[in-house]
């Protein structure tokens, strides 16, 4: 029981980075009718906003200390960074150590105006083209994005810890009545979940009680006639992929703790929050997020001991497996439309 | 009996009933007419009748054979072909090969596997489409895009398409939607033309009162989702119930 | 000739030549020369451009007639690899029958996977692809690594049951590949002043086989076949109610490209016996797309001209490091040599992935028919220079199908 | 910049200048790549010899490439006689002096593997065809190794294997023309269970991950053997696939299991992950069975602890090399290193650097480039001052026998460089097996080829 529950929370938490992309890509999907391959580069970007928050603040004169010697021998040049000479030493580290939240801060105008110009540089252009030139020319804006951050970032991960409060984990299942540490979770872990949640939720939020958000829906619905009502529906179809953007690139903010960032994460996750858009259906948003936590709690219960000593290899290819079955008995995926990206 | 026969054929979609009991009967030869007002059922019925949906009740029998449960190509090889409202022809495609398909699914059947022929060799092919090319005086046009055509072009297109295959039963979905009145005219010529000529059934949707009582030797009225009469056009002007349902549905 | 026409004859002899005196063509610049860094007629990479465009050739059939977009191609090339291989092991160092049960157990592999893909259409079609190549990489390189040698990829070894033939040769190496007694590592070299050009005959075979592959598409193209598949895209619709079945006719169709792909994969291995599990990673399924989309999707030639470019890229680009580079440079002043480099340094050696990327953006974004309308734009504009005073020589309608 | 020319063969150079447009056809039968004149591939005529360095340029492992290619660079500079010489002096085969391999100069051609065998093998195929090296090293895992070392063997050219790992590189996939410095999975098991033994008693229950692919497999053997040889309980393994980058999964039930240390058989973004993902879970902190719960990480590298960051502190690990070792020629490559690079070199350039001096050395003793001279040369040669300390070339295998280190992640480190520390020096004998060790098993190094 304790395992399930560990592996439940395990898969929302994988789920709510697949929700997060996937809510994202089949936003402007819906809205744009794009495909958009570079989207795992977004979140790919928003986790290097984090790193470059942090670079940021963490830079450095350097101060020799005499007692100290590097690995040639000579005395050892310390770092120290500007930050807490403004500030003093402590607030100064407290500052350093909330480099993630603040990155959130700074990642969402930076995030929507990457998005914004992007969708009225390039994407903007390929409305009309075939989904095949749309998926072609994002894939290469992806590999452009991905290089430029490898040529000043370098291909190692670089890790970006949360905050000293959020480090470490916690008795979970004390918390809801399990024996002391029978669940064992990390703080932030559960902070990315409920981060992820509230994102889900804003996003809802605003495309039902806004206008805004109304326009948007019918705009899905039916592009042209919202197009005939008068409604400059380009002009918000833009801000839709500055928020998309912003919400991929928030999942990437928020993810760093969790994993350290590389150049190519974006890559990684591209394919399986395309599966998981699909497997929710094109352009449908509630499925997107089904889907997205559905195939988090499926793979991390396929990786468990006993189910892969039971059907050997299946971690592998969990996710796969369930697409497939998925597609084949519901058309459509989960609560896909009809006639949506099937010619 | 006629060539088609429609028995108590019924079709729900959800809460709505779209085909309730539907008979019909249309003979050889003949051109019958179905009207209605928006929302009848007549698109619905249409769809069964080509396979494209399947009734919950009922039969539909061509020439004594059941066309329920067969898929659209099967029921277009047993000569029951359709033309569309908007047409439908292979946009991407040339004039030339648009006909050339029905030509080779006239001849090969639904599916073939002809991978090491050469279209252009098939000479008797090539030969029989040119001839309807330039029947229906397209022949100049042959190497266009068929996408890249008048609407009107491409409403012959289809037809002539369709007629490529002899088809035993032609269906008709509002030909002559959205025409002027002297393309209406010609159509209607071009109509009675095929009807009297080449022997071939039809079965024509309308919303035009002036077609289809130019045409039509039988008219079925659906109203509803059920056949609210059958009868010859002379009839059906007068008739209570039809003027009833149109009149409803013009002022209502 | 050869039941083509002659637009089409004509296009089949430019390709034959250019694959038979590729040696001289891809080789244009002497031996030690600053250029010859740009060189590509060397074995390896002359029999990859052929291969690959063989598996473009395949990839095209399926997509660039039916519009169906396959995102796991890669898998029946690799599992047309293993087949290969193992055919190697167990028979003959003989690339005939290795090439035969490739291009069979893809053939069959590719029609299970059709079978069940086909039901749906669009993006649905393509991720059931994917998923099915994603988990056949994915299997490949770990719990079936005692089949296909996972990680390190399905190798010969000096004790390999051979039937027809011998385990290791006399001076305890592994036999080389061969088509009935001609190695495929055999070369002919030609020094002519300072130019060397090497003639493989394993090159030889591939360009051999290539064209017949190019061939059988140029007349799946202009056959019946090849018409429904252009109607299979056009409209399912009509061509239901005109009484064909599109079905069978795109599964023919991706039955057929998986078998190209199978040929593929079974000739990468009589060149080089090694195949490894990344060959069926989706990265390697999209490398045919994009092949294809690059070139030109739905012409003859095009997926060929893409599979070229993107393995020149990835080949010599990707060996430029910055030594050339101050090479190149050094007739400059000292301080613009090192500008220059700097400038064009993230572009070459590691940063050959960002020139393929922007490559791939520039293409789609100003030539959107790929390479080959690149190629008829030029074309035309030649075209009119000439015809300048022909007042009627406005745009012909673009009415050829598929050159 | 001198102006350098990367020719294929000299002969060319010098017939062009003979009589430009006279054709020479010339027939080989055999191989492709033989040159005829001298018996062996790309046999080096003229003034020059190239090198071909293999290294991932693209992918995930590229910061490594580009290490290794540092090093490459360094050691072709000091065997020109450029630079400071490095370990050219503390080598204690004298036979280099600095005027490149046997009066050629050395130069050298660079590729892309991108941690791939495929993409590996064309790269190593075009250095042999187009740019006639003699010579490919490099790369940076195992897979890549076996399949390049594989393709020089049948092209006739000397494999001087970078970062490779596993047992198979010289176990079943051994081949005469390959040579691996770097140690392997073994070495890692029999060094480090007498330090987990001495630190974490002999009482433990284990619980390993691994990577499901062959490095992973003989890594969680070779761990398991030896530690279940001082008395350790191996309670579960499971695998984790090679795409995996979230191991919260894999962690979590590990606290339930009954184990009491966690062993990550992950190398590069894998282990880096798991790591994470482990202090995360609070491993690092839990007790189990009444001790404190403890990670293990059998292969550690300086990039993939700087991935991890603050999570190695304290975590035990094993290592072929590193740069704060105190002898001489350690600190001679690493100031030589560091002087041109401004931070320490990593095990991969160590094993690079080292390969290539030992390369060139075999050729300088040899008296020629031919790949059977320099096997014989190299086979069972004993060399010291490299910097693990008095070496054996294994003829039985082609496998290195030098000390081994075991390592932990440094407490308080002063760099990103300073990251981990050397808690035990494993001397060789405690490391060294026999040559038909069951992990070694199958395989047969075949006889060496010179290709033509």
């Amino acid at each position: 029981m304790d395992a399930i529950i560990l592996q439940i929370l395990n898969g929302l938490d994988k789920g709510s980075a697949y929700a997060l992309i996937a809510l994202g890509l089949t936003l402007i999907f819906g809205t744009l009718g794009v495909v958009n391959f570079a989207h795992g580069a977004l979140f790919m970007i928003g986790a290097f906003v984090a790193v470059t928050v942090s670079r940021l603040l963490t830079l450095s004169h350097q101060v020799i200390d005499e007692t100290r010697t590097d690995f040639l021998g000579n005395p050892l040049k310390v770092d120290v960074p500007y930050i807490y000479g403004w500030f003093g030493e402590s607030t100064g580290a407290a500052i350093i150590d909330w480099a993630v939240p603040i990155s959130i801060l700074i990642a969402i105008p930076v995030m929507i105006l990457i998005g914004v110009i992007m969708e009225r540089g390039l994407i903007k252009h390929f409305y009309k083209r075939p989904h095949a030139d749309q998926i072609l020319v994002t894939f290469g804006l992806a590999i452009v994005l991905q290089e430029i951050i490898k040529y000043f970032y370098g291909a190692n991960p670089i890790p970006t810890p949360a905050p000293q409060a959020f480090v470490g984990s916690f008795d979970f299942g004390a918390l809801i009545g399990f024996d002391a540490n029978s669940i064992i979770y990390p703080y932030w872990r559960l902070v990315y979940f409920g981060f992820s949640m509230v994102i889900i939720t804003a996003v809802f939020a605003f495309l039902q009680f806004t206008t805004f958000g109304m326009v948007v829906r019918a705009g899905m619905a039916d592009r042209e006639t919202v197009g005939l009502l008068g409604i400059n529906i380009d002009k918000r179809f833009t801000i839709m992929f500055g928020i998309a953007a912003a919400v991929a690139g928030l999942a990437g903010v928020m993810y760093t703790p969790i994993n350290s960032p590389n150049y190519h994460m974006g890559m990684d996750f591209l394919v399986l929050s395309f599966v998981v858009v699909v497997v929710g259906g094109m352009g449908s948003l509630p499925g997107a997020v089904a889907a997205g936590f559905l195939l988090g709690i499926l793979e991390s219960f396929a990786s468990m001991g006993a189910v892969i000593d039971l059907i050997p290899g299946i971690n592998q290819v969990i996710i796969y497996l369930v697409a497939i079955v998925i597609l084949l008995t519901r058309p459509r995926g989960l609560m896909g439309r009809k006639g949506v990206m099937e010619e | 009996m006629g060539i088609l026969e429609v028995k108590g054929v019924g079709k729900r979609f959800g809460g709505l009933q779209a085909l309730g009991d539907v008979n019909l009967s249309v003979q050889e030869n003949s051109v019958h007419a179905i009207i209605g007002p928006n929302g009848a059922g007549k698109s619905t019925l249409l769809n069964v009748l080509v396979g494209k949906l399947i009734p919950d009740t009922g039969s539909v029998m061509f020439e004594g054979q059941s066309v329920l449960g067969r898929s659209p190509h099967e029921i277009n090889q047993m000569g029951i072909s359709r033309v569309f409202q908007t047409p439908e022809i292979f946009g991407d495609l040339t004039v030339m090969e648009n006909i050339m398909i029905p030509c080779f699914a006239k001849r090969d059947g639904s599916y073939r596997l002809h991978a090491f022929e050469t279209v252009l060799h098939e000479k008797e092919l090539v030969a029989q489409a040119e001839q309807i090319l330039i029947d229906v005086n397209m022949i100049d046009k042959r190497e266009m895009h068929a996408a890249s055509m008048s609407r009107g072009d491409k409403r012959r297109l289809e037809m002539a398409m369709c007629l490529v295959q002899e088809p035993k039963l032609l269906l008709l979905d509002e030909p002559t939607a959205g025409m002027a009145r002297a393309d209406t005219n010609n159509t209607i010529d071009l109509l009675k033309e095929i009807n009297e000529k080449r022997d071939i059934t039809m079965c024509i949707i309308e919303h035009d009162m002036h077609v289809v009582f130019s045409l039509a030797e039988r008219i079925t009225v659906l109203a509803q989702g059920t056949p609210l009469v059958e009868d010859i056009p002379e009839k059906i002007k007068g008739h209570p119930k039809v003027q009833e349902a149109y009149l409803g549905q013009a002022h209502g | 000739m050869l039941g083509l026409n002659k637009k089409d004859m004509n296009l089949l002899l430019l390709v034959a030549g250019l694959v038979i005196f590729a040696p001289f063509i891809l080789n244009p610049f002497p031996e030690g020369s600053e250029l010859a860094q740009f060189n590509a007629g060397y074995p390896d990479l002359m029999q990859r451009f052929v291969i690959f465009g063989i598996f473009a050739i395949g990839f095209n059939i399926l997509f660039g007639l039916t519009g169906y977009l396959s995102f796991g191609h890669a898998a029946f090339l690799g599992v047309g690899s293993y087949a290969g291989v193992w055919m190697m092991k167990l028979l003959t160092m003989n690339v005939v029958p290795a090439i035969m049960i490739s291009v069979v157990v893809a053939g069959l592999f590719s029609l299970l996977i059709g079978y069940i893909s086909l039901r749906r259409s669009g993006i649905y079609f393509s991720i059931l692809t994917l998923a099915f190549a994603q988990m056949s990489f994915a299997l490949a390189y770990s719990v079936l690594t005692p089949l296909t040698g996972g990680e390190t990829g399905l190798q010969l070894s000096l004790n390999d049951p051979r039937v027809l033939g011998i385990s290791a040769t006399e001076t305890g190496s592994i036999p080389v590949t061969h088509f009935f007694g001609l190695e495929m590592r055999d070369s002919f070299e030609l020094a002519l002043g300072s130019w060397l050009f090497t003639f493989n005959a394993g090159y030889y075979l591939c360009a051999a086989v290539m064209l017949i592959a190019f061939y059988l598409s140029i007349r799946i193209f202009r056959s019946p076949f090849g018409m429904m598949l252009r109607a299979v895209k056009s409209n399912q619709q009509r061509m239901k109610y005109t009484g064909l079945n599109p079905k069978p006719y795109t599964l023919a169709a991706f039955v057929i490209s998986g078998m190209y792909a199978g040929l593929a994969g079974g000739l990468m291995v009589s060149m080089d016996p090694l195949a490894g599990a990344e060959r069926m990673f989706w990265t390697a399924s999209g490398e045919v797309v994009l092949m294809a989309i690059l070139g030109g999707a739905g012409t003859l030639i095009g997926p060929v001209l893409g599979a070229g470019l993107i393995k020149y890229m990835e080949n010599i680009l990707s060996k430029i490091n910055s030594t050339i580079l101050h090479e190149w440079f050094a007739f400059m002043p000292d301080g613009i040599e090192d500008v220059m480099v700097t400038l064009v340094y993230p572009f070459i050696g590691k940063g050959w992935h960002l020139t393929l990327g922007i490559m791939f953006m520039l293409v789609v974004i100003f030539l959107p028919g790929g390479l080959v309308e690149g190629g008829q734009r030029i074309a035309r504009l030649f075209r009119r220079r000439g015809a300048k005073t022909d007042d009627s020589g406005a745009e012909q309608s673009q009415n050829t199908p598929a050159e | 910049m001198s102006k350098s020319t990367l020719t294929r063969r000299g002969l060319l150079k010098t017939s062009a200048v003979a009589g430009a447009g006279l054709a020479t056809p010339t027939v080989f039968g055999g191989a492709a790549w033989s040159a005829g004149h001298t018996g062996f591939t790309n046999a080096p005529e003229g003034s020059t010899v190239t090198l071909g360095f293999n290294v991932p340029q693209t992918g995930p492992y590229a910061d490594e490439g580009a290490d290794e290619l540092r090093a490459y660079e360094l050691a072709v500079e000091h065997l020109n006689g450029d630079g400071d010489g490095g370990m050219l002096p503390t080598f204690s085969s004298k036979v280099l002096d600095g005027t490149g391999i046997m009066g050629k100069k050395v130069e050298y051609v660079t590729g892309d593997t991108q941690t791939k065998s495929d993409a590996a093998r064309a790269s190593a195929r075009s250095m042999i065809e187009k740019d006639g090296a003699i010579m490919i090293t490099g790369g940076s895992s195992s897979g890549v190794a076996v399949a390049v070392q594989a393709l020089c063997q049948e092209a006739g050219v000397i494999f001087m294997a970078g970062l490779t790992h596993s047992n198979d590189t010289t176990g079943k996939d051994k081949k005469a023309n390959g040579f691996r410095h770097f140690f392997n999975s073994y070495m890692s098991g029999a060094a480090l269970a007498p330090v987990l033994a001495a630190n974490y008693g002999t009482d433990r229950k284990a619980y390993h991950l691994t990577a499901d692919y062959n490095w992973g497999y003989t890594t969680e053997q070779a761990i398991k053997e030896s530690t279940e040889a001082i008395g350790w309980e191996t309670v579960n393994t499971v695998l984790t696939p090679l795409t995996q980058t979230d191991f919260s999964s894999y962690i979590a039930p590990v606290l339930q299991s009954g184990a009491d240390v966690l062993v990550l058989n992950h190398y590069g973004g894998n282990m880096v992950n798991s790591l994470t993902n482990a202090v995360q879970f609070g491993l690092r902190e839990a007790q189990a069975n009444g001790k404190n719960f403890e990670i293990v990480v059998p292969l550690y590298s300086r990039l993939m602890a700087k991935g991890a960051g603050a999570n190695v502190k304290g975590i035990f690990g094993s290592t072929n090399w590193h740069w704060s070792l105190p002898d001489e020629g350690s600190q001679a490559f690493t100031r030589s290193f560091g002087t041109k690079y401004g931070f320490p070199p990593s095990q991969a350039a160590h094993t690079c650097y080292v390969q290539t001096l030992l390369y060139a050395d075999a050729v300088q003793r040899a008296g020629s480039f031919n790949p059977c001279a320099v096997v014989e040369a190299l086979e069972g040669f004993e060399f010291d001052g490299l910097g693990n300390g008095p070496t054996l070339y294994r003829a039985e295998d082609h496998q290195c026998f030098k000390d081994v280190l075991v390592v932990k992640g440094k407490e308080n480190p002063t760099s990103e460089f300073d990251l981990l520390e050397i808690v035990e020096i494993t001397p060789v004998e405690q490391v060294t097996y026999a040559p038909d060790h069951p992990q070694f098993a199958g395989g047969a190094l075949g006889t060496c080829n010179p290709g033509a």
